[in-house]
């Protein structure tokens, strides 16, 4: 089980490095390949070890290094899950990207940093040295600054490296929490400092690292300027990978990990819902089809927040739903972008209308998507949401889960705006026909895989209740039962 | 004796005060190096209180000889620089060196 | 009394190549001054270093000097002083007090005489105990040499590396 | 073995009394003579590492010379950087002339710096630090540009009244001890006991100024600025790569740790001068639109952590600090080839009128990519350990608002390293460059060397911490 893990980290990790080599081997064509190939044997590998996790099973690993820094891998059922739905969903966009990235400039680096990308998350996902934790912490940063800048226009690199500053202070400041933890508690391992009450300065410091990398109210920004880079990088930022690791990170840290005061928690609840709801009013008035859909992953990651932030047991797997769901239906949502776009140059959606009939497996396929992020049963969206508002409920925080569903209102509102401007209505523009067959297939395969998991959502569930199951109930939630 | 170290260092310690004086005071280059060898000068004495301080003078004596070809080496490599400017310049005020102005 | 004067002349010479106009004198000067401190290393037994301060530093370094003071003679001399030269004497009071402060500090800090080992004779301290240095001064003659001439070799024209 | 020290010390001078034969050759002599006299040495060094145990001492003519884990440490800095430098010039010096010259002065600082490392006296470290800085002197004003020689001016000025304060500096001591070696100096002068004398104060504060003069700590930092921009692109690299480390850093270790008693004034000194050097060059840096005088301001920051680390005096803060040393080395002489390389081809070192170089010279822009996320602190390259040592020994020490000044500045680091990579390297091309070739073959394969230098030191850090930085920091522990 424990080798398993380390060949799902090592195999994009090492692997990658093959990709540039490829490249200036002249075999330009083969990168795109290589990365699937690698991103898929990734995921591959990650099967086998959902039938321990299942059973509840876990396993640790630790190779020490250099005194208290120490390569450990920790793999649990949020870490089986996690691993499993990030990969699948970027092995899935990767594939999109063959068809999509073909004829830009840089294509080697594209796939080199999207396969490393992939494989700092999966490291970042088995970590259980909080020093590792922050490595494959900054190494996703750097990939998604490289990312964001791909069409290296002076505005797209500024952006970019807006982003880069955002995540990396954030995360500078995360590393000084963490050494404020090692000074209180000496050690950098999850597992021993379980059960361990958090200081105020280094909460304050952990949840800014947190916060700038899943793009939480205030420091959001960067998130909608991140729509430059290629569809399949914002989607893979926004569904699989990039905003999922604040998620993961605060699930790992807080939910199996450390104590957080009551009124701290409190304090991070209002954020959050702040967070959703502000960006779902932002998300209203945009009319750019990619901001609009940066902020709606915003809110929804908000949303998500608010599951975990209540450790509750509904909140808990509610949360761990929503990150899957959100991740298919985002993920989908994005590469539908990335379609439309392809098709009418443009990204506003003022300019479109009509493309229905002439993208209709598109349309099916975003409206899919768009449901299940309002929480239309029998989408997978549904599911999560109704678990984390029965989350908060279960926490007692009846005004929190009140304001969660005028949200949820707000969300049904703008996406079904956006599907009207975009596909219905008459043609504003000109637009082509379907994107090519590789991508169309990615985005019903999406559809499809987010109306399957609402039908089949005991499977996922399963799982998540595991999760549940070893998760540390902490001081707070049994204050609040 | 301890005075006359005492005098010894003391001279040395203001030929070396008047040397920065003079780096600090003057605008051509040529001064400058006066400055850094009338510096040098006051090491040299400072040299020779330490050695009779410690009443070793044959010890002191071998550091001076080479002190003293470091000074001379030095003087040699900032005369030739100062040729160097005076190439590209005609002249040996720093203020047309923007980098030395201050 | 000896001291005082050679000590006293050092002092006026140094204050000399601070003051004259012309660098020639001023060149002098500083000649002068290694002459003298030559003489103050005569009157402490210091023979050798003392043959190589008048050699080397009153007799090499001057012509040094002299002969850029020649190579630079065209230059424009300009005004070369940031205040004047009339502040000079009052500066040198000024060190003067606080040199005599400094040693005041000094005396108390500094223990008495402590009779050394001794080393023995200069020989056998030169190439014996520091023959370290020696390799030292072998290389930096040798980064004299090699620096002068690359200071002095004809520039390469300006090329496009394109 | 112990034989190999002498081999480090003799290998350059001997090549330098072959090169004016060898460059009547011509230029391939010339070159092979140059990367072998700088290869041979890091080679013997690289084979000294597993045979060092408690120390070695080795005898030459006479000259007693001695390596323990801290000269190892500095003498592989040394080693590795001058080499990559050799391989780089011996393309890059075609367009300055008197190749053999270059080479000879080059080799010249590189024995300076060693000799300095391996001798154990106080005396004969000032001597062989002069031969390194003679040469240096000229190797900045290389070009005969204007720029070049001004700069050169000033450094020498400046170096030469730091070197007579830490000549004074050096008298006192030996007016205290009545010796100049260091071994004999640690006895006579750490039995005192009592309240150090004024003498050794007096002393400990010439020190700090010459040598943090050399170093380029914060308020004696000016000449720094102008002469590592000027110089060849190789001499930058050696200067901001090595010398500073090992004419400042490298003296005062020695010296403060070693040598003179526990002064604990000195620790809250080198704290207050690395936290302002740190802070300042990052602002200063910040501003400039200057390729290589960014990366000479950022040389200073740099230079501040390392004082820092040092200042807190615990074990944690002097591995992070000479871990910095070294990886401050890498990285710094790796972005300062890359600035040449630019200059080289493109004749400009404003930013401003770059762009887009990726493109046209792909190595190049990757390596710097390499060097920018190093020197920010982004794991996994090196810059992050080193910095995230000192950080950690910061807060060990009970320095919370150092080490959040750290973690600020490291940002801001990021901040201004992104600028170079937003104008210089990422971004659409340029139209003016668009003939731009890459860097000519030397010069790749040594940028190339640093860059996966810098890549290994941090993939397996715990390697090098536990093989050569942390003895070395034991060793200064127990100077104490």
């Amino acid at each position: 089980m424990e080798s398993q893990a380390l060949m799902v980290i090592l195999v994009p990790l090492l692997g990658s490095l093959l990709i540039p080599l490829a490249g200036w081997a002249g075999l330009r064509k083969a990168t795109g390949p290589m990365a699937v190939l690698l991103i898929g044997c990734s995921h591959l590998l990650t099967w086998p070890l959902l039938g321990p996790a299942l059973a509840g099973r876990t396993g640790e690993s630790s190779i020490p290094l250099y005194r208290w820094i120490e390569f450990s891998t920790n793999i649990d059922a949020l870490a089986v899950f996690m691993a499993f739905t990030a990969s699948l969903i970027a092995t899935l966009i990767a594939v999109y990207s063959l068809g999509y990235i073909e004829h830009t400039e840089h294509e080697p680096e594209y796939y080199f940093i999207v396969t490393l990308f992939v494989g700092a998350m999966m490291g970042l996902v088995f970590s259980r040295n909080l020093i590792f934790l922050y490595m494959f912490w900054e190494i996703s940063a750097l990939a998604c600054w490289r990312l964001i800048g791909y069409f290296r226009d002076p505005e797209y690199v500024w952006k970019a490296d807006k982003a880069f500053l955002i995540t990396f202070g954030g995360a500078v400041f995360m590393l000084l929490g963490f050494a404020l933890i090692f000074t209180q508690y000496g050690t950098f391992d999850i597992s021993e400092l379980r059960g361990k009450e958090i200081g105020t300065a280094a909460l304050v410091l952990v949840m800014a690292g947190i916060f700038s990398k899943s793009a939480t109210v205030p420091l959001h920004t960067w998130l909608p300027d991140a729509g430059v880079a290629p569809s399949t990088i914002t989607s893979l930022l926004h569904a699989a990978i990039l905003v999922k690791i604040g998620l993961y990170a605060f699930a790992r840290l807080f939910c199996n990990g450390m104590v957080i005061a009551p009124e701290a928690q409190t304090w991070l609840l209002v954020l959050a819902l702040l967070s959703a709801f502000v960006s779902a009013s932002a998300a209203l008035h945009e009319t750019n089809i990619k901001r609009l859909l940066a902020y709606s992953t915003v809110s929804q990651i908000g949303y998500t927040f608010l599951g975990l932030m209540v450790f509750t047991h509904f909140g808990y797997i509610g949360a761990l739903l929503y990150i899957m769901a959100h991740g298919f239906a985002k993920g989908g949502l994005f590469l539908c972008a990335g379609i439309i776009e392809h098709g009418t140059h443009t990204k506003d959606m003022t300019k479109m209308g009509g493309l229905f009939r002439k993208m209709p497996v598109t349309g099916v396929s975003y409206l899919i998507c768009a449901l299940s992020i309002a929480g239309i049963p029998p989408m997978a969206g549904f599911f999560s949401k109704y678990f984390v508002i029965n989350g908060l409920v279960e926490g007692g925080r009846i005004a929190i889960a009140t304001l969660a569903i005028l949200t949820a209102v707000v969300t049904l509102l703008y996406m079904l705006k956006s599907f009207r401007m975009v596909f219905l209505g008459e043609s504003r523009g000109e637009a082509h026909g379907e994107g090519s067959p590789v991508m169309v297939g990615v985005v019903a395969v999406l559809a499809v895989l987010t109306l399957a998991s609402g039908f089949l959502l005991q499977l996922p569930y399963d799982l998540v209740k595991v999760a549940d199951g070893q998760r540390l109930v902490n001081i707070v939630s049994l204050l609040w039962r | 004796m301890n005075n006359e170290i005492l005098l010894l260092f003391g001279c040395g310690l203001l030929l070396m005060m008047l040397g920065v004086y003079l780096l600090v005071l003057y605008r051509n280059l040529i001064r400058l190096i006066i400055g850094v060898e009338v510096v040098a000068k006051g090491v040299t004495l400072i040299f020779l209180a330490a050695g009779l301080f410690r009443q070793d003078i044959a010890f002191i004596q071998s550091l001076i000889v080479t002190f003293i070809i470091v000074e001379t080496v030095l003087a040699a490599v900032m005369l030739a620089l100062v040729v160097g400017v005076h190439r590209i310049y005609g002249s040996l005020d720093i203020r047309l060196l923007s980098k030395l102005k201050g | 009394m000896l001291l005082w004067v050679l000590l006293g002349l050092l002092v006026l010479l140094t204050v000399g190549a601070c003051v004259f106009r012309d660098l020639l004198y001023v060149a002098v000067s500083l000649a002068l001054v290694s002459a003298v401190l030559a003489g103050i290393l005569f009157h402490y037994g210091a023979n050798i270093a003392g043959v190589f301060e008048l050699s080397v530093c009153a007799g090499l370094i001057t012509v040094l000097f002299v002969s850029t003071v020649g190579m630079t003679k065209d230059s424009d001399q300009g005004d070369e002083t940031r205040m004047g030269r009339g502040f000079i004497p009052l500066v040198l009071l000024v060190f003067i007090g606080l040199d005599v402060l400094i040693l005041r500090w000094l005396g108390s800090a500094l223990p008495s005489i402590v009779p050394g080992a001794g080393s023995g004779s200069f020989q056998n301290v030169f190439w014996n105990l520091r023959s370290a240095d020696i390799l030292g001064q072998v290389v930096l003659i040798l980064a004299g040499v090699f620096g002068i001439s690359a200071l002095f070799r004809l520039k390469v024209k300006e090329k496009k590396h394109e | 073995m112990e034989s190999y020290i002498g081999w480090i010390l003799l290998v350059p001078p001997i090549a330098v009394l072959l090169m004016p034969w060898a460059s009547r050759l011509g230029g391939w002599a010339a070159n092979t003579l140059a990367i072998v006299a700088a290869g041979l040495p890091l080679v013997f060094t690289l084979r000294l590492i597993p045979a060092l145990g408690g120390g070695l001492t080795y005898e030459l003519f006479g000259a007693h010379f001695a390596l323990d884990s801290v000269s190892l440490l500095f003498l592989v800095v040394v080693n590795a950087v001058a080499f990559a430098c050799m391989v780089y010039a011996t393309s890059y010096v075609a367009h300055l002339g008197g190749r053999g010259k270059f080479f000879a002065l080059l080799l010249i600082m590189v024995f300076g710096l060693n000799a300095m490392l391996l001798t154990r006296d106080l005396f004969s470290l000032y001597l062989f630090l002069e031969v390194a800085s003679i040469a240096s002197y000229v190797l900045v004003a290389f070009g005969l540009e204007q720029d070049g020689i001004e700069s050169a001016v000033k450094y020498l000025l400046l170096s030469a009244v730091a070197t007579s304060l830490v000549l004074v500096g050096i008298l006192l001591v030996y007016m205290t001890a009545g010796t100049l070696e260091f071994a004999a100096l640690g006895a006579a002068l750490a039995g005192t006991g009592g309240p150090v004398p004024g003498l050794l104060l007096l002393a400990a504060a010439l020190f700090i100024a010459g040598f943090g003069l050399k170093a380029a700590v914060m308020p004696f930092h000016a000449w720094l600025p102008d002469a590592h921009p000027s110089a060849p692109a190789p001499i930058s690299a050696m200067l901001s790569g090595v010398v500073i480390k090992v004419a400042g850093i490298y003296a005062l270790v020695r010296i403060f740790f070693g040598i003179l008693p526990e002064i604990g004034e000195v620790r809250t000194v080198f704290l207050i001068l690395g936290t302002l050097s740190m802070i300042a060059g990052a602002v200063l840096a910040y501003f400039q639109s200057d390729f290589k005088r960014m990366l000479a301001y950022s040389s200073i920051s740099q230079i501040g952590y390392i004082l820092i680390g040092l200042g807190l005096g615990n074990l944690l803060g002097l591995v992070g600090a000479l871990f910095h040393v070294f990886n401050h080395a890498l990285f710094k002489s790796l972005l300062f080839l890359n600035s040449g390389a630019v200059q080289y081809r493109l004749g400009t070192r404003d930013i401003e009128q770059m762009g887009g170089l990726e493109t046209r010279m792909p190595v190049t822009g990757a390596t710097s990519v390499f060097g920018t996320l190093s020197i920010a602190g982004v794991p996994p390259f090196n810059g992050f350990w080193s910095k995230l040592f000192i950080i950690m020994g910061a807060l060990a020490a009970g320095q919370t608002a150092i080490a959040t000044l750290a973690i600020l500045v490291s940002l801001f680091t990021l901040g201004y390293f992104l600028i170079i990579q937003r104008k210089v390297f990422f971004g659409h091309l340029n139209e003016k460059w668009r003939d731009i070739r890459e860097a000519p073959a030397a010069m790749s394969l040594a940028v190339i060397l640093l860059a996966a230098a810098c890549l290994l030191t941090g993939v397996f850090f715990h390697s090098v911490t536990r093989g050569i930085v942390e003895p070395a920091a034991v060793i200064l522990m127990g100077g104490n």
